[in-house]
């Protein structure tokens, strides 16, 4: 049995130490007694518990229990929206699938940054589902049961057809919503005088903003 | 608290000591080094503490005779003071003339009420001096106690959860149709006039009038703002094909001014 | 008496930490479960070991016993030393929160240089805390958790000394003590006349607040 305060002298100094020490180095922080005996009790002591006493080699260290390392880390949501030119991707594949990377670009008439297919992936919505036969052999896109279950649809057969799309005036040109909010926020400035028109920019200035950074992902 | 005060330390930098603070000095220059003190204020205290009394019961008479005799002896030596003594000690000049002075003769505030003022101050820097050193003297982390040397430190790990709606897919896919769709379509249905309806508009309008007519005056009068952008375009290709033809005169008075026209056949 | 494996958990996370915790922040790491009873177990623990485990304020951390210290400080940098005006000012700071400049020179009789108190807000100790809303609206300054835990409190009611002064009046202004000064000696002049009492209402409103923050510090 090792003198109380020996262990606790011990017990001490490996806490505070910033590397593991040798019975020897220890002993030099006690006036050279010696410290097998403690370093054997408090390795008994700490058997079960949060933390533990270990020998490598000549070396002693304490670290956590090996079995609570999963404690350690610690996992946070970040819950962020996808951007537009990823939104697109989402929808194009999920229309037109399987589709290649060149396939989505002519579709959507601009460039697609790889990131935004990979953030597509992170998100489980789609997957490489092998590749075209074609010359250079692209690989190409399709969804995931994720991606089905996330949005609720039975089938991709539930996403509205292009008629209906029409019909919901989904398929309006552009051009032509962005000078119907234009004309609108016309009428609120005259309306309302030179401030009326705070808050009445949202839909331009959103869809500014989505089409900006829409391949930044 | 120590009785005498510690000598002056170095400043080494704003606010800590220097590492070695040095050891007792000759008492005498001690006496005299006003560097010392934090000002007159702690002056005032060392020398009440060498009064060896209780704050509550010094002298404030007593005190002030020991302040002057410190800034006397001070001035004899060519000490440079700085001018906050030297206002401490003209003010307890004054307060002991007023503290000797018969009681019917004072004024308001009363010697006594600034000698209590004084005392109370005291006792407060006393109070707070000593709180310093009871505060210092604690088991202070990284002096007598140490944290763990090397923590295996705890991580937390950043998990996206992507959002997105039905709606935005759906919505997302309309517009890229919309906007890869077929130049024709979207000119369709916009309210434009023709240069041929223009021709035919102005014309007939021409026939009717009788004096000079400003171009706007040929247009739809109740037209939304698209179409009459369109027809004030229209009819003003449409004019000069009809000057061109030699059937309307054209006048601009300004550059940018109202472009008239009447009929060449009158 | 906690769950087994929840002291150790709670005991592995305190120890791999490198920061002090408070009981939320453990939690988040045990699946949101209440861990003060473990903590509290742990506490009685370590008491009397060369290991610790305390609270300072909301937050919790191990630390090697105080009279242990000399063991270890041999290979360890000297905690600097204050400067007087600085330790001054930290106590003035801590016995009087939240206290403006002008205030802490009006307790000293002294200009404070800009430094001192930028020291002590780079060590951490004290932090800016709003502003007294007075003319000239003075910013007024406050301790930190980081200085209950380097000086050992568990919260600003265990500062040296603290009840005694307050007994003694020894934190109210010079202006207070003045009016119960006067008011004493005129009731004492002309037996307790109706002015008496001036100045007498005012310490409980400025102890209660320091009442308050005492432990959300």
């Amino acid at each position: 049995m090792a003198r109380p305060d020996l262990v606790r002298g011990v017990e001490a100094v490996l806490f505070a130490a910033t590397e593991p020490m040798s019975a020897q180095d220890i002993a030099e922080h006690l006036g050279g007694e010696d410290v097998t005996p403690a370093l054997r009790e408090l390795e008994a002591h700490y058997k079960g518990r949060g933390i533990e006493l270990v020998r490598r080699g000549q070396h002693w260290h304490f670290q956590t229990a090996a079995d609570l390392a999963s404690l350690l880390r610690r996992e946070r949501e970040e819950v962020r929206r996808l951007s537009r030119a990823a939104t697109e991707c989402l929808a194009i594949v999920a229309y037109h699938e399987p589709v290649s990377r060149a396939e989505i670009e002519s579709i959507r008439g601009v460039q697609t940054a790889k990131g935004t297919l990979d953030v597509l992936m992170e998100a489980g919505w789609i997957r490489a589902a092998g590749r075209r036969e074609v010359p250079g052999r692209p690989v190409i896109y399709a969804t995931t049961p994720a991606f089905l279950t996330h949005f609720g649809l039975q089938s991709r057969r539930d996403l509205p057809g292009l008629a209906e799309l029409r019909a919901a005036g989904l398929l309006d040109p552009v051009e032509e919503a962005m000078e119907r909010a234009m004309g609108e926020r016309e009428a609120g400035r005259d309306d309302a005088g030179d401030d009326g028109n705070i808050g009445r920019t949202d839909p331009n200035a959103r869809t500014a903003a989505l089409d900006n950074d829409g391949e930044s992902a | 608290m120590n009785d005498t005060p510690s000598p002056a330390p170095l400043l080494s930098e704003a606010g800590w000591d220097a590492q070695a603070p040095a050891d007792a000095e000759d008492a005498a220059r001690l006496y005299i080094e006003l560097d010392n003190w934090e000002g007159p204020l702690d002056l005032l205290l060392d020398l009440a503490r060498r009064q060896k009394v209780d704050l509550r019961t010094i002298s404030i008479l007593e005190l002030t005779d020991q302040y002057l005799e410190y800034i006397d002896t001070a001035g004899a030596l060519k000490l440079e003071l700085a001018a906050d003594y030297l206002v401490m000690a003209a003010w307890l000049a004054y307060l002991k003339s007023a503290l000797l002075l018969p009681k019917a003769e004072q004024e308001d505030p009363s010697p006594e009420e600034l000698a209590l003022r004084l005392q109370l101050r005291l006792q407060r820097l006393a109070a707070m001096r000593e709180a310093a050193a009871r505060l210092m003297a604690r088991d202070r982390l990284g002096r007598d106690n140490f944290l763990r040397g090397a923590p295996e430190g705890l991580r937390v790990m950043k998990r996206k959860a992507w959002q997105c709606e039905w709606f935005d897919i759906v919505h997302a896919y309309g517009q890229v149709k919309a906007r890869t769709a077929p130049v024709v379509h979207m000119v369709k249905d916009r309210a434009v006039m023709t240069l041929e309806s223009a021709l035919s508009r102005v014309s007939a309008m021409l026939g009717v009038a009788i004096d000079w007519m400003e171009l706007r005056q040929f247009l739809p009068p109740h037209a939304d703002p698209q179409l009459r952008r369109s027809a004030l375009a229209s009819s003003f290709a449409a004019a000069l094909e009809l000057a061109k033809q030699g059937k309307a005169d054209l006048r601009q008075d300004t550059a940018f001014g109202p472009l008239r026209l009447r009929s060449a056949e009158r």
